[in-house]
């Protein structure tokens, strides 16, 4: 972390970067957030720790606006997401100075919560140079020891991996997480009959609340106004829960950003409801690599996207149902 | 809100025996925006046309639905009409309720309340038209004819004779087409080459035409009044301009093993040939898979007999990028592959051949030079047997399942030919039906019965036996006298199926033009619109479209010319202003509407907008109206909805699902 | 429905022969090999299936004396192949007169070493119970 | 035809191409080959231009079925459309199927403008799959609290 902190501190006083963008310390030793830092002096509250999950590559559509250049600080994953917005023409490469920063997994709280460890005062283990495999928690009711692993977010498990698909330097190290088959999850589902398949995702979708988080931490819904709050679908009456959106919001948010989705995660780890939100993303890339080959959004910033893409021999739709 | 006008036509009984018009025209008038709905016996006639315009300037219509017949027959009408009466054409829908619902429903209450209910989805659908207006479009003054036979050339004197520059693109290394393959035609006799040649000579010799043979269309792009074309001149290791056609390269080539095509296979020719002796251009190619010298690197003997010093054996593939207003395809036909035909012995019987080949028999230049003789052994043949209909008329997967047209002429033909020349041949001709419509068809049919003693039987043929003796036992049916007839034959004449040329499917893929289960050109329409394609700016020329004989080919050609000369005549096109539309204040300028466009329509600019009082500049998508088809890919490509189409728009088409679903 | 229509139904169902798409073009009768042998040959089957006259079909030689041989069912452009229809109305008479069907058990004491193959296997599916 | 129950009427909504598949069903109608008055057909210039939002619309607003009709592939008027709507059916069509809602009810189907028969048949054949599954409940009810 100092180190990133040192870095900044140069940039900002060679005037490289008008301003950093990292995150801050929160008022819970758990929940830094995003933010802009201008000065040295404001650099003080900068962290970088297992909690910082904030893909911040969204952030930069902002930022390209703003005077001189931005210091960036992505994560492996996160420039995934940069690079796709690269390709969309939404971020400006030459405003963004792209720090590329070491990551061991990122820590999910609900996950610490659910494992019954309540009344945190402070986390140890979570910095990204401490080679400790477990965190040390302190709570109200005494130290906890819990191990990394068991506190990772889902996505962490199937790292995409250690690699920074784009950067301008890169500080930290990153360590390999991946303990799980990415589509496994996908899979189980598939493999479920229509009655448990349906039921599962009644019960999933019950719990929405249309907050809309899942969308604005979504780096691929970046829409400057989204089709469902413009008039152009008549799909926009909030006030209706019976309405469309009510009911179709998450499969047409997953088709609009299907081949453009890096599986980030971000929009399940956002979700207030602890909806497994990806599993929708997901299920499209398993689609698309099974149909129309291999492809990961955000490895590279000029190959076609599968759906502004075909092959003369593409499958039909047919092929649904005959799978499997 | 609209003020919607709903007219039901009864279409006589057409709709109104199985829909009850009244009813919908009643049902109507509950729909939001409806202030006037009748119903009448036709609506596309003056009459109904005069109440629709009456109505929109009585009632001040902004939005009419015409429940009707399909749009593809007459929205076009009420939109002219609506236009005359002041009201834009594009605040014209029509509900489908004769195609769609009175034709293939039998229960009027049924009918009925479907009709109804597709009233209802286009009312919903006008409720949110606005009126579009037609851009403009230039047109390229030049004409590309794909195909050098005698539709393409007819095609090309026409349109170049109307003052029209012209290029025909020919794959052979001359043009002529089948009909040079001919040796007489019917219904007159006369020579095919002596009424073929005169007007090869005039084509090339036209200032206006331009005649690239040995080529083919690699690519096209762009559309109606303004195509680009891709034309691949491919090497002939001859230059067009220093040769002068003396013709001594082809006498010296040793290599003379290569199968003539234009003689259908049944001779040879040299490596270096012109296909046949009235070839234009006079200019030989070399074929390389044949050549020694391609093949060793020795040889070169047609370089050194050449005076003229016109073998460039390092000639490449030229590419000619050119500008077309409109594209007539007359790409012609072949003979069907009759390898699965076992039982008539093609394959197994030099002497079993097939209508075309006979004609190269029966032709003076042709292998036998004009004498009709065995091609086994030479001699000449006592009995000959005539089989029609092989491969057409044919619903399994061996044949086609149409008439080929032009086989009972010609059976006709060959069989009073050879009756004349070699009146001690007789001649048999198996036959099916036998169909003669056309100017002095029949009567020349029955003159090779009456006058010439052609043996007509009515009867397919079951098997044709190949004997040791070198004859051929065939074995057919006379159904009129009820027998099974075994006849000895010396030979055996196929009248063969044809079929569209085979390249003609990537030349309708290139083009977008669509093409039938037979590898038929489609037409615009059946009756109505028979020589141009579905596909704005293409026109159809010969057998491509569908079989047909050298006065219909003529025919169709001069009609093709027509059209494409009435498209030519125009200097601005109205374009289709159902066009896609980007809203700036929505656009992310992400790219990805271009990337699905099949018109490159789209491009970006980095515009200076005013979203709520921000003013920014932003990179968003511009689409070009004049390339735009209107076909929507982008519209779904669209993540955040910002493209749209005119026409067809998001809110439209939602407004139709409602409507249906309600 | 009249016994006559209700038998051309049948042998249409059994053979699943359109009769209304011949041409009449005759290449069946043309390729027969037992057409010499037959009253109503090949060709004329279909007319007599169209017009529902079961009863002068099914008292024929000619119902006996196809060979099965299957030339016309190969060679037919229409899909409407009389072999099959042949086929279908002896199926109908067995049918009708419930016997002569034919057991696997009971061939091998019928197998004349003369007979062709294919005769035998175009008998066992005829008469097969 | 299967009625399993005779009160249901399907709602079933047809998108067309205009070249091809409207083309079609006209030639259906004017070859008066019948298929059930359920389906309700809405012209579109492509294949392409069906978005996946008007086939969530249609089940959401109480469609039983949803089919698409578009040129063959190959044929597109618009050279490429038609591929490009393989791709986007073919993927929400697995979503659907995913979230368990019957894939039947929803279909594509390449017409020509030839293919008056095909367009009855399929017409036919779509029907009647549409009332053996019965009532679409699932997808008109996805989120609807338990």
């Amino acid at each position: 972390m100092q180190a990133i902190i040192n870095r900044a501190k140069e940039l900002l006083a060679d005037g490289t970067v008008a301003r950093v963008l990292g995150w801050k310390a929160g008022d819970l030793p758990y929940n830094p957030e995003p933010a802009y830092f201008e000065t040295e002096e404001e650099l003080k509250d900068f962290v970088y720790n297992g909690f910082c999950g904030a893909n911040l590559s969204k952030y930069m559509i902002e930022a390209s606006k703003l005077e001189g250049k931005t210091m960036v600080c992505l994560k492996p994953c996160d420039t995934y997401s940069f690079n796709q917005l690269l390709k969309e023409h939404r971020v400006d490469r030459d405003k963004a100075y792209i720090v590329g920063v070491g990551c061991k997994g990122k820590l999910d709280i609900e996950r610490i919560k659910k494992q019954g460890i309540k009344g945190i005062e402070s986390i140890e283990g979570a910095e990204i140079s401490d080679e400790a495999e477990t965190l040390k928690i302190q709570t109200i009711y005494g130290e906890k020891t819990l191990p990394y692993a068991d506190a990772m977010l889902e996505r962490c498990h199937v790292c995409k991996g250690k690699e920074h698909m784009v950067f301008d330097e890169q500080i930290g190290e990153s360590k390999e997480t991946k303990d799980a088959e990415r589509f496994d999850e996908v899979a189980k589902i598939e493999a479920m009959s229509p009655e448990e398949k349906f039921a599962f995702f009644q019960s999933e979708l019950s719990k929405c609340i249309r907050c809309n988080a899942c969308r604005n931490a979504c780096p691929a819904c970046s829409c400057r106004k989204c089709v469902f709050d413009s008039n152009k679908f008549d799909s926009s009456q909030k006030a209706n829960a019976d309405s469309f959106e009510e009911k179709m919001f998450h499969i047409i948010r997953a088709f609009h950003v299907a081949g453009r989705c890096t599986d980030c995660g971000e929009c399940s780890r956002v979700c207030p409801q602890g909806i497994p939100l990806h599993l929708f993303n997901r299920k499209f890339i398993k689609d698309i690599d099974e149909l129309y080959g291999e492809y990961q959004a955000g490895e590279d910033t000029d190959s076609k996207a599968p759906l502004t893409n075909y092959t003369f021999e593409d499958a039909e739709p047919s092929i649904v149902g005959k799978r499997g | 809100m609209q003020r919607i006008g709903v007219f039901v036509c009864h279409c006589g009984s057409n709709i109104a025996a199985t829909v009850d018009v009244s009813k919908v025209a009643e049902t109507a008038l509950m729909e939001p925006g409806v202030v006037h709905a009748e119903d009448y016996q036709y609506m596309c006639s003056e009459a109904g046309q005069a109440k629709i315009a009456a109505a929109i300037q009585e009632k001040g219509l902004t939005g009419i639905v015409v429940c009707s017949c399909s749009p593809r027959m007459h929205e076009a009408t009420f939109r002219k009409a609506a236009e005359r009466a002041g009201l834009n054409p594009y605040m014209v829908e029509i509900a489908n309720i004769r195609e769609h619902c009175s034709w293939i429903h039998k229960d009027m209450e049924e009918a009925t309340k479907k009709a109804v209910i597709l009233m209802r989805a286009a009312v919903a659908k006008v409720n949110l038209n606005t009126p579009l207006q037609a851009g403009e479009s230039r047109v390229t003054k030049r004409a590309l004819v794909i195909g050098g036979g005698i539709a393409g050339i007819q095609t090309a004197l026409d349109i170049a004779d109307a003052g029209y520059e012209v290029d025909i693109v020919e794959k052979t290394p001359s043009i002529g087409g089948r009909m040079s393959q001919l040796d007489k035609t019917f219904p007159t006799l006369d020579c095919s080459a002596c009424i073929l040649t005169p007007k090869m000579v005039e084509a090339s010799a036209h200032e206006k035409i331009n005649i690239y043979t040995y080529s083919e269309v690699e690519k096209v792009s762009g559309f109606v009044g303004d195509f680009t074309v891709d034309i691949r001149k491919k090497a002939r290791c001859v230059d067009m301009d220093k040769c002068t056609g003396c013709g001594v390269c082809q006498e010296k080539c040793p290599s003379k093993k290569a199968l003539s095509e234009f003689n259908r296979g049944l001779n040879t020719r040299s490596a270096i040939y012109t296909p046949f002796a009235q070839a234009i251009p006079n200019v030989p190619v070399i074929d390389r898979e044949a050549c020694i010298k391609f093949k060793t690197g020795k040889c070169g003997i047609c370089s050194k007999v050449c005076q003229a010093g016109a073998i460039d054996y390092e000639q490449k593939d030229e590419i000619i990028t050119e500008k077309y207003g409109a594209i007539v395809v007359a790409t012609g036909f072949d003979t069907i592959n009759l390898d699965k035909y076992d039982e008539y012995a093609y394959s197994q019987s030099k002497d079993v051949i097939t209508s075309l080949e006979l004609e190269r028999v029966m032709n003076a230049a042709g292998p036998t030079h004009g004498h009709l003789e065995r091609l086994s052994d030479g001699k000449a043949p006592k009995e000959i047997i005539f089989i029609q209909c092989v491969g057409s008329r044919c619903s399994d997967d061996r044949g086609k399942p149409y008439c080929s047209k032009i086989c009972c002429m010609y059976t006709a033909k060959h069989a009073m030919l050879i009756r004349d020349k070699y009146p001690d041949v007789n001649v048999t001709v198996f036959y099916i039906d036998v169909r003669t419509p056309g100017k002095n068809f029949d009567e020349f049919y029955r003159r090779a019965v009456e006058q010439y003693g052609v043996n007509y039987i009515k009867g397919q043929v079951g098997k044709v036996i190949p004997q040791p003796d070198g004859k051929l036992l065939v074995q057919g049916s006379d159904l009129l006298d009820n027998r099974q007839i075994l006849k000895e034959a010396d030979m055996v004449v196929l009248a063969t199926a044809i079929e569209p040329n085979p390249d003609v499917r990537k030349i309708a893929t290139m083009l977008t033009a669509s093409i039938d289960t037979n590898n038929f050109l489609t037409e615009a329409h059946a009756k109505l619109r028979p020589v141009e394609s579905p596909t704005a700016g293409i026109f159809l020329s010969g057998v491509c479209q569908g079989p047909k004989d050298i006065p219909e080919t003529v025919a169709q050609a001069g009609a093709a010319a027509v059209k494409a000369i009435g498209l030519l005549a125009k200097d601005k096109l109205l374009t289709n202003p159902c066009t896609a539309q980007s809203d700036v204040l929505l656009c992310n300028g992400c790219s990805t509407c271009e990337n699905v466009c099949p018109y490159g329509a789209i491009s970006y600019e980095d515009k200076e907008v005013n979203d709520h009082g921000i003013r920014e500049t932003r990179r968003v998508a511009v689409v070009n109206n004049a390339l735009c088809q209107g076909c929507g890919a982008c519209t779904v490509a669209c993540p955040s909805g910002a493209m749209d189409l005119q026409g067809f728009s998001n809110r439209q088409i939602i407004a139709e699902v409602d409507a249906i679903c309600r | 429905m009249s016994s006559q229509k209700k038998q051309a139904e049948l042998i249409k169902e059994i053979s699943g022969v359109n009769p209304l798409k011949c041409m009449k073009c005759g290449k069946c009768s043309a390729t027969c090999p037992s057409y010499n042998e037959m009253d109503i040959k090949p060709h004329q089957f279909v007319s007599y299936v169209i017009n529902e006259d079961i009863e002068s079909l099914v008292n024929s030689k000619s119902l006996w004396k196809c060979l099965s041989c299957f030339a016309c069912v190969e060679r037919c452009p229409r899909d409407v192949k009389p072999g099959k229809l042949i086929d279908a109305a002896r199926q109908v008479v067995v049918r009708q007169k419930d016997q002569n069907y034919l057991l696997a058990d009971e061939i091998p004491e019928l197998i004349d070493p003369d007979l062709p193959q294919q005769l035998l296997v175009s008998a066992f599916r005829r008469y097969r119970r | 035809m299967p009625l399993e129950n005779k009160e249901f009427k399907p709602k079933i909504v047809a998108f067309c191409c205009n070249w091809c598949s409207y083309a079609g069903a006209d030639l259906a109608g004017s070859s008066r080959l019948t298929y059930p008055a359920d389906v309700k057909i809405i012209r579109v210039p492509c294949s392409c231009r069906v978005n996946p939002m008007f086939i969530l619309r249609a089940f959401e607003k109480g469609a039983d079925g949803v089919i698409m009709c578009g040129c063959h592939p190959g044929d597109c008027h618009y050279s490429t459309g038609n591929y490009y709507a393989r791709r986007r059916m073919t993927l929400l069509f697995s979503m659907l199927d995913y979230i368990g809602v019957e894939n039947g009810r929803t279909r594509v189907e390449w017409v020509s403008a030839a293919e008056g028969v095909k367009f009855s048949d399929t017409m036919n054949s779509f029907v009647e799959k549409i009332y053996s599954l019965g009532e679409n409940v699932r997808l008109g009810d996805l989120r609807c609290k338990q």
